[in-house]
C-alpha cells in the first residue's frame, strides 16, 4: 500500500492547481473578451464593424500570406478614410494562422463566434480554405479567398477573388502549345494544387494535340533538383509547366540553369511565382522564363498605378505587389460594394446582393459572378524581365468567366 | 550512359551537400553527444550572412570584384555560426551534458527563437543570392554536364573533411578535444581545461554549420525555415554512420545521396524520401552502432 | 558431486582484444569461490559472460550440467537463478527501499503476471524478514538514492537475497565499506552459502584470507590456478603475476 | 489520500460541467485541449515513467484520427465517392476503405492501428537495446516517412488538404451544437478513465518497473524482468491513447492532415508534458491545456511573435523546471514545510488548505 500512498501523497496540491489551470483553460484560451451571445451574427452595433484577416504570420506560409494581410490591411484603411462602409469604420482583427490547417479553422470559429466579424479574408493553401470551409459553412460566415487554385470547389459561404484554372491554366497551355511547343514536362511540388491541375492540362494537352514528355512530383520543401533535372533532359520537352510552391522554385531555377538549361532551350512556365518570389530567386536565372497570372505590377491601367504607388508608400519602396496580393485588395472592395448594395451587412443580404458586383481592380475590371461566386478576371501571360518584372506578351482581352468545374469545356468531362 | 554517369555523379554531389551539413554534427553529437535541434538554424544563419556579404559587396565594394565576396563569405558564415554555437554552449548546453534529451528540447526552443529572429531581422521572404560569376556554368564530358556549383561543393566538402581531420588528429588543441570526448574525466584529471574544449568543440561544429549554410545559398532557397528541411536528414546521417566515427559520417552521407538519387530516378521525389528513411529505419535495426561505431553504444 | 555451473574454456573479444582466452570454472552447489587476479585479467568479464551482460565469443556456460546458457538473455539467466550484484550499487535510486525489495522477489515476471500482482502477507513477511537481515528496517520508506554507500550495497545483496538465487555473483561486495560492515558482510556471505553457490571477485586480500575456502586466481584472460588460500600463497608463478606485483603497488 | 482523490473528482468534474459556464466557442477550444491531454497522458506514460521520449507521437495520433476520418468521410459521401478521391481522379473505393465504412471497425482500428504500429516499432527498436536519444531520433525519421507518404498518396488520403468536411457521425449532424456537447461529455470522460487507468498502472508493481526500466534498464534485466516486453507494453498503450485523442480530435475539430502528424507537432506534444511535469500524470493533463491555452492567448494578442513565446518556454521549463509546474509547486510545498517545521509553527488549518 506504500505505493499507493506516495502517489497520491506526492500530489495533495495538484487539486488546487487544477482549479487554476481551469480558470486558465477558460481565460487564456480567448483573449480580453465580453462574453459573446451564443449565435453569432454580423454585429452591426456601433460606429464599427469587425472583419478579420487571417493569414500564416508565422511558419511556412508567412513567406507569401504576410503580404495579403497587409493588402488587405490598405484597402480596409482606404475604405475607412473614404468613409467607410454604411457610414461605419472598418476594424480588422487580425489572426495568425500559422502555417496550421487546424489553428486556420480554429481562428476562423473564433472570428465568426467570438468577434462575430462580417467577413472574413484569409487563407492561401487549399488546405488552410478546406479546412476552414466547414467552420464558415456551418456558421453561416463569409470567407473571401484571395488566390489562385485547382478548382473543383464552389462553397456557397466562400467568394474567390482569385483566379480559377480557366482563367490561369487553361488559357497558358493554350498559349504555349500556339507558341512554344507541343511537348510538356509537368513538374509540381507534391500536393492537390498540382496533382489536381496537371490531371486538367493532360486532358487539355490530349484533346489541343499536345504531348506529355513526363510528369513528376517532389515533396514540399525539396531542394535537391539534380535527379529530376536529368529526367528532364533525357525527355527533351520544349515546355516545362511549372506548378512547383514556394522554396522549391529556387533550388528548381537555380539548378536547371547549373545544369545548362536556359530559357531559350526550354521554356518554363510558372503559375506561382509572382513578383515577390522573383526576388527571392534571383532574377538573373528566372530571364525569359513566362508566368500565367491576372495582374503583373506592370499591368497599365490608372488604378494599377495608384494601388502601386500606395503599396510602396505603406510598406515601402522596395516591396512589390503581385497578383494574390491584387485579389487580395479587391476581395476587401467587392465585399464593401456589396454591402452598400445589399444596405446591411447580414450574410445572407451580402450573398444575395454580391452577383453582378463590379470593380475597377489594378487588373482590369472584376466581375463577381452569382452562380459560383468566382469573380470574372483577365488571364495574363507575363515574360519575366532583368528588373524582377514581367512583360506581358499575351492577355485574354476581356474578363474571362469563370468556370470552376471546367463544365463549358468538353475535354473536362470525365475529370469530375 | 550520359545519364548513368550523371546520376552518378548527383549522388555524390547530394552526398558532399549532405556531408557539410552532417559535419557539424557528427562533432556536437557525434563527439559530443549534444543533441542540438538548432543546428539548422545555424545553417540558416551562414545562408543569411553570406547573403548580408552579398549586400555589403554591392554597396561598397568595385564592381569588379563582387565576384569574391563569396570567398569572403565562406569563413565569415564559419565565424557566425561558430559564434552563436560559441554562445549557446556557454548559456545553455553546458548545463545539460548530463540530459540529453533535455538539451534536445532547449535547442528545439533555441532554434524556433532564432527563426522568428530571421523572419523579424530579413523579412518573411526569402533573400535572393546571386552566385558568383565564376561559378557559373559546367564541365561537358562526354555529353554530361558537371555544374562548377557542385564540384565546388564536392570540393567543399572534401576541405572540411580534411581539415577537420587535421585538426582533430594532428593538433594539440585537436587532440585535447579528442580526448575530452573520450574520457571526459580522464581527460580533466590530465589538466586538460573541459570547459574550454566543450565551448571550442561545440563552437567548430556550429561554424562547420554556417559554411554548410553557405554552401546552400549557391543552389537553393535562403530564408528562415531552410534548417527545418535539413536537420532530420542530418541526424539520421550521423546515426546511420556510427556515433563517434567521423569516416562513418562520410558514408552515411555518401549512401544516403546515393540511395537517395537512384530511388528519385526510379521513382519519385517522395517515394524516395520514403525509401531512404524506412531504408534507414531498417538499417538500424540490424546495425544499432551504425556502419561505423568508434565506440560501442554503453547500455546504461 | 555435481557441479552447478561449468564454464568451458570461454573466449570473449572486444575488437579484437581477448579479455578471455579460453576459461575453465567449475563450481559446485554451497561453495563461495573467490575470484582473485590483478586488474585486466578478465575476472569481471567472466562474471559478465556467466550472468548474460557480455556475449562469449566461444566456448560454453553450462548450468547443472544440463543447460547452455552462453546464449540466453540476462533475464532469462536470472530465472535459471543465477543472480548478479554489480560492483557499483545498482539499486533503483528512486524507489524507495521497501519497493527496491519487491521488485526483487521471486516471483513471475511476465509483465501480465505482474500487472496483476499484489502483496500478499507471506511476501511481506519475507520482505520485513530481510529489512532486518541487511538492517534498513528503518530506511525502508527512503528513496534508495538517499542511503548511505555501505546501506546501498547491503540493499543491493538483500535483493539478490530476495530472488533465493542457485548462483549468486558478487563483484566487489566490501568496496567502501567499513571495518565492522566488512566483517559482517562475510559473515552473510558464508550463511548464504548454506542454500546457494556464492562466486566472488574481490580483491581485498584480507577479506580474502578470512573467509575463502577455495580460491581461483586469473591472468590475462585465463585461469593461473585454484586452490586454498594457503596454496595460492605458496604458488610461484602467482607471486610473480599477482603478488609480487601487488607488493610492489603497495 | 482521500483528500487527493477528491481533489481529481473536483478537476474531473469541473471539466464535466464545461458546458454550464463555457460560451461554445471557448468549450469547443476546451475540448481539443482535452484531447491534446490524451496524448499528453500517454507521452507522460513513456516520457516520465519509462523513460522513453518519443518525438513521432504525431503519428499515432493522426492515424488514429484518420482511421475514424474515413468513417467519416464515407459516411458524408453517402455510399458515394469521398470528394477529394473525386477531383483525385478515383474512380471506385480502394479497397482497403471499405470496412472503414463500419463505424465499429473504423472506431477499433483507431485505437489499434497505432497501438500495433507502436508495438512492431518498439519490438524491433526495444529488442536491438535501442534507446535514449537514437530511439527519439528514429522516431522522427518515422514520422518522416508517414508524412511524406501521406502527402503523396493524395487519392487515397486527401494529400496536405487531409480529410475535412464531415456532416454527421452515426447519423448525427456534426454541426449541431448538442451533438459538441456531446461529444466534449464523452472526452472528458474518457480522458478520465484513462487517467484512472493510467494512475492504477503507475501505482501497480508493473507500474514501478517501468520506473526501474527508466532509472536503470539493465538492472531490471538483473532482476529477471524482460524490459522489451514491459515498454513494448507502455508504448503500444501509449500509441493507443494518442489514437483515441486522434478520433475524439477529428470528431470534435472535422479536420485531419498531415500536418499534425509531422515532426513540429509531435515535439510540441513533449513540450505539454514536460511543461506539466515529466512525471505527474495530472500535470501532463495541465500541462497539455496551459500551453495550448497560452498558444491560443499569444497567437491572438501577439501573432507575430508567439513562436518566440514558444521557444522561451522550452527553455525555461528545461532549464529552470525540469520537473515542470507540478514539480515546482511540489518543491516549493516541500521547502515550505521545512521552514515551517524549522520554525515550529505548522498551522493545522494551513496545512489542510495545502
Amino acid at each position: 500500500m506504500t505505493g499507493i500512498k506516495k502517489f497520491w501523497g506526492r500530489q495533495t496540491i495538484i487539486a488546487a492547481v487544477s482549479a487554476a489551470a481551469l480558470a486558465l483553460s477558460g481565460c487564456a484560451a480567448s483573449s480580453a473578451l465580453n462574453e459573446g451571445e451564443e449565435k453569432p451574427a454580423a454585429d452591426t452595433g456601433g460606429d464599427t464593424v469587425k472583419v478579420g484577416v487571417l493569414h500564416s504570420l508565422s511558419g511556412t506560409m508567412a513567406i507569401s500570406e504576410v503580404s495579403l494581410r497587409d493588402a488587405e490591411l490598405m484597402a480596409i484603411e482606404e475604405i475607412n478614410a473614404d468613409g467607410g462602409v454604411l457610414g461605419k469604420q472598418i476594424e480588422p482583427i487580425v489572426e495568425d494562422g500559422a502555417s496550421d490547417w487546424p489553428t486556420f479553422a480554429e481562428k476562423a470559429k473564433k472570428l465568426l463566434q467570438k468577434d462575430e466579424a462580417a467577413a472574413v479574408f484569409g487563407g492561401w493553401t487549399s488546405a488552410s480554405r478546406k479546412a476552414m470551409l466547414p467552420v464558415f459553412e456551418q456558421n453561416n460566415g463569409l470567407l473571401w479567398y484571395p488566390v489562385q487554385y485547382e478548382g473543383m470547389e464552389s462553397s456557397p459561404n466562400i467568394f474567390y477573388t482569385g483566379a480559377t484554372t480557366n482563367q490561369q491554366i487553361v488559357p497558358s497551355v493554350t498559349w504555349l502549345l500556339e507558341n512554344k511547343g507541343k511537348s510538356f514536362f509537368l513538374i509540381g511540388s507534391d500536393y492537390v494544387f498540382p496533382r489536381t491541375a496537371n490531371k486538367e492540362i493532360k486532358a487539355q494537352l490530349e484533346a489541343e494535340g499536345g504531348t506529355l514528355a513526363g510528369e513528376e512530383y517532389t515533396p514540399l520543401g525539396h531542394t535537391d533538383y539534380s535527379t529530376l533535372i536529368s529526367k528532364i533532359k533525357e525527355k527533351k520537352p520544349e515546355v516545362i509547366y511549372n506548378t512547383l510552391n514556394g522554396d522549391s522554385n529556387v533550388a528548381f531555377f537555380k539548378q536547371l540553369k547549373d545544369a545548362g538549361i536556359t530559357a531559350d532551350d526550354i521554356t518554363v512556365l510558372s503559375v506561382s511565382i509572382a513578383e515577390e518570389e522573383i526576388r527571392g530567386i534571383g532574377t538573373d536565372i528566372l530571364t525569359g522564363h513566362y508566368a500565367a497570372w491576372n495582374y503583373f505590377q506592370t499591368t497599365d491601367t490608372p488604378e494599377n498605378e495608384k494601388f502601386v504607388a500606395s503599396y510602396k508608400e505603406a510598406y515601402g519602396d522596395d516591396r512589390v505587389t503581385g497578383d494574390p496580393i491584387e485579389a487580395a485588395y479587391n476581395a476587401v472592395y467587392l465585399w464593401a460594394a456589396a454591402v452598400e448594395k445589399a444596405g446591411s451587412f447580414e450574410v445572407d443580404a451580402v450573398k444575395a446582393a454580391a452577383g453582378g458586383i463590379e470593380f475597377k481592380a489594378p487588373g482590369g475590371t472584376v466581375t463577381i459572378d452569382g452562380d459560383n461566386q468566382h469573380t470574372y478576371k483577365t488571364a495574363r501571360i507575363g515574360e519575366i524581365q532583368a528588373d524582377g518584372q514581367f512583360k506581358e506578351v499575351w492577355n485574354s482581352g476581356e474578363p474571362v468567366k469563370p468556370d470552376p468545374y471546367l463544365e463549358t469545356y468538353p475535354w473536362a468531362e470525365g475529370l469530375n | 550512359m550520359a545519364v548513368v554517369f550523371t546520376q552518378l555523379f548527383n549522388g555524390i554531389s547530394l552526398g558532399s551537400i549532405l556531408l557539410l551539413i552532417a559535419l557539424g554534427l557528427a562533432i556536437t553529437f557525434g563527439l559530443m553527444n549534444v543533441i542540438n535541434m538548432a543546428h539548422g538554424e545555424f545553417i540558416m544563419a551562414g545562408a543569411y550572412t553570406t547573403y548580408v556579404v552579398q549586400q555589403a559587396f554591392s554597396h561598397y565594394v568595385p564592381a569588379a570584384l563582387f565576384d569574391y565576396y563569396y570567398i569572403a563569405a565562406i569563413p565569415l558564415s564559419f565565424l557566425i555560426g561558430a559564434l552563436l554555437g560559441f554562445i549557446l554552449e556557454k548559456t545553455l548546453i553546458r548545463f545539460l551534458y548530463h540530459r540529453p534529451l533535455d538539451s534536445l528540447l532547449a535547442t528545439w526552443g533555441v532554434s524556433l527563437i532564432l527563426q522568428q529572429a530571421a523572419r523579424s531581422i530579413f523579412g518573411a521572404p526569402n533573400v535572393a543570392v546571386t552566385a558568383p560569376s565564376w561559378l557559373d556554368g559546367g564541365l561537358t564530358i562526354a555529353g554530361a554536364v558537371f555544374p562548377y556549383k557542385r564540384l565546388f561543393i564536392i570540393a567543399l566538402a572534401a576541405v572540411c573533411m580534411i581539415a577537420l581531420y587535421l585538426y582533430l588528429d594532428k593538433t594539440a588543441a585537436g587532440r585535447k578535444m579528442r580526448a575530452v570526448t573520450l574520457n571526459r574525466s580522464m581527460a580533466s584529471s590530465l589538466g586538460v581545461s573541459t570547459k574550454k574544449v566543450d565551448a571550442a568543440a561545440f563552437a567548430i561544429g556550429s561554424g562547420l554549420a554556417g559554411i554548410a549554410g553557405c554552401a546552400l545559398t549557391i543552389l537553393g532557397p535562403i530564408g528562415s525555415t531552410i534548417g527545418m528541411y535539413y536537420i532530420v536528414d542530418a541526424f539520421m546521417i550521423v546515426i546511420l554512420g556510427g556515433i563517434g566515427s567521423l569516416v562513418g559520417t562520410v558514408f552515411g552521407a555518401l549512401s544516403i545521396g546515393m540511395l537517395g538519387t537512384v530511388a528519385e530516378f526510379w521513382t519519385g521525389a517522395s517515394m524516395a524520401k520514403v525509401i531512404v528513411f524506412a531504408a534507414i529505419i531498417a538499417f538500424l535495426q540490424f546495425k544499432p552502432a551504425g556502419l561505423l561505431s568508434a565506440r560501442t553504444r554503453s547500455l546504461e | 558431486m555435481q557441479p552447478i555451473l561449468s564454464c568451458r574454456d570461454v573466449k570473449v573479444s572486444f575488437n579484437g582484444f581477448q579479455a578471455l582466452q579460453g576459461v575453465d570454472l567449475t563450481v559446485y552447489p554451497q561453495e563461495v569461490r573467490f575470484l582473485i587476479g590483478p586488474n585486466g585479467a578478465g575476472k569481471t568479464t567472466l562474471l559478465d559472460v556467466i550472468c548474460g551482460k557480455t556475449k562469449a565469443s566461444d566456448g560454453e556456460v553450462v548450468y547443472r550440467e544440463t543447460e547452455n546458457i552462453r546464449r540466453l538473455q540476462e533475464h532469462q539467466i536470472v530465472h535459471l537463478g543465477i543472480t548478479r550484484k554489480f560492483q557499483a550499487p545498482s539499486i533503483f535510486a528512486n524507489l524507495t527501499v521497501w519497493e527496491n525489495l519487491e521488485l526483487s522477489l521471486k516471483q513471475k515476471r511476465s509483465l501480465w503476471a505482474v500487472m496483476r500482482a499484489r502483496l500478499i502477507k507471506e511476501d511481506k513477511e519475507k520482505m520485513e524478514a530481510m529489512l532486518g537481515r541487511i538492517g534498513l528496517a528503518h530506511q525502508r520508506h527512503q528513496q534508495a538514492g538517499m542511503l548511505a554507500h555501505g546501506q546501498k550495497q547491503w540493499l543491493e545483496i538483500g535483493m539478490q537475497l530476495m530472488q533465493e538465487p542457485e548462483i549468486l555473483l558478487l563483484d566487489e561486495p566490501i568496496a567502501g565499506m567499513s571495518e565492522t560492515e566488512r566483517y559482517k558482510t562475510g559473515e552473510l556471505i558464508h550463511e548464504i552459502s548454506q542454500n546457494c553457490s556464492v562466486l566472488i571477485v574481490e580483491h581485498d586480500m584480507e577479506f580474502v584470507r578470512n573467509f575463502s575456502k577455495q580460491v581461483t586466481v586469473m591472468h590475462e584472460g585465463r585461469v593461473l590456478c585454484e586452490g586454498t588460500m594457503a596454496e595460492i600463497q605458496q604458488n610461484e608463478q602467482v607471486a610473480e603475476v599477482y603478488l609480487g606485483r601487488r607488493e610492489s603497488a603497495c | 489520500m482521500d483528500k487527493k482523490k477528491l481533489g481529481y473528482w473536483l478537476f474531473f468534474i469541473a471539466l464535466f460541467l464545461g458546458p454550464l459556464y463555457l460560451t461554445e466557442f471557448r468549450l469547443a477550444l476546451l475540448g481539443k485541449f482535452l484531447c491534446f491531454a490524451l496524448v499528453a497522458l500517454g507521452i507522460c506514460l513513456i516520457w516520465g515513467y519509462t523513460g522513453i521520449l518519443s518525438l513521432g507521437h504525431g503519428v499515432y495520433f493522426g492515424l488514429g484520427a484518420y482511421c475514424t476520418a474515413m468513417y467519416l468521410k464515407l459516411e458524408a459521401a453517402g455510399g458515394g465517392l469521398p470528394d477529394f478521391m473525386e477531383w483525385s481522379g478515383v474512380t471506385g473505393i480502394p479497397a482497403f476503405w471499405r470496412p472503414f465504412a463500419n463505424p465499429a471497425f473504423a472506431l477499433g482500428a483507431s485505437l489499434l492501428v497505432p497501438a500495433l504500429l507502436a508495438a512492431v516499432l518498439g519490438f524491433l527498436t526495444f529488442k536491438n537495446r535501442i534507446k535514449g536519444v537514437y530511439f527519439s531520433l528514429i522516431s522522427q525519421a518515422v514520422v518522416v516517412v508517414f508524412v511524406t507518404l501521406f502527402v503523396a498518396k493524395q487519392d487515397w488520403t486527401g494529400g496536405t488538404n487531409g480529410l475535412t468536411n464531415f456532416t454527421t457521425f452515426l447519423g448525427f449532424s456534426l454541426a449541431s451544437p448538442l451533438v459538441q456537447i456531446a461529444l466534449y461529455l464523452i472526452t472528458v470522460l474518457i480522458l478520465g478513465a484513462s487517467f484512472a487507468l493510467a494512475a492504477a498502472l503507475t501505482k501497480s508493481r508493473a507500474g514501478r518497473v517501468l520506473s526501474a526500466v527508466r532509472d536503470g534498464e539493465n538492472r531490471v534485466r538483473f532482476l529477471g524482468f524482460n524490459p522489451t516486453s514491459y515498454k513494448v507494453f507502455v508504448y503500444s498503450l501509449s500509441a493507443a491513447l494518442a489514437g483515441l485523442a486522434g478520433t475524439l480530435f477529428v470528431l470534435q475539430v472535422g479536420l485531419i492532415s498531415p500536418a499534425m502528424m509531422g515532426i513540429i507537432p509531435s515535439i510540441e506534444m513533449v513540450l505539454w508534458v514536460a511543461v506539466g511535469g515529466r512525471h505527474s500524470l495530472i500535470g501532463a493533463i495541465l500541462g497539455a491545456v496551459i500551453v495550448n491555452s497560452a498558444k491560443s492567448f499569444f497567437s491572438e494578442s501577439y501573432p507575430d511573435i508567439w513562436s518566440i513565446f514558444l521557444g522561451l518556454l522550452f527553455i525555461i521549463v528545461v532549464m529552470f523546471l525540469p520537473n515542470g509546474l507540478v514539480g515546482a509547486i511540489e518543491s516549493w510545498k516541500k521547502s515550505r514545510k521545512k521552514s515551517r517545521q524549522k520554525g515550529g509553527t505548522a498551522d493545522a488549518a494551513d496545512s489542510v488548505v495545502s
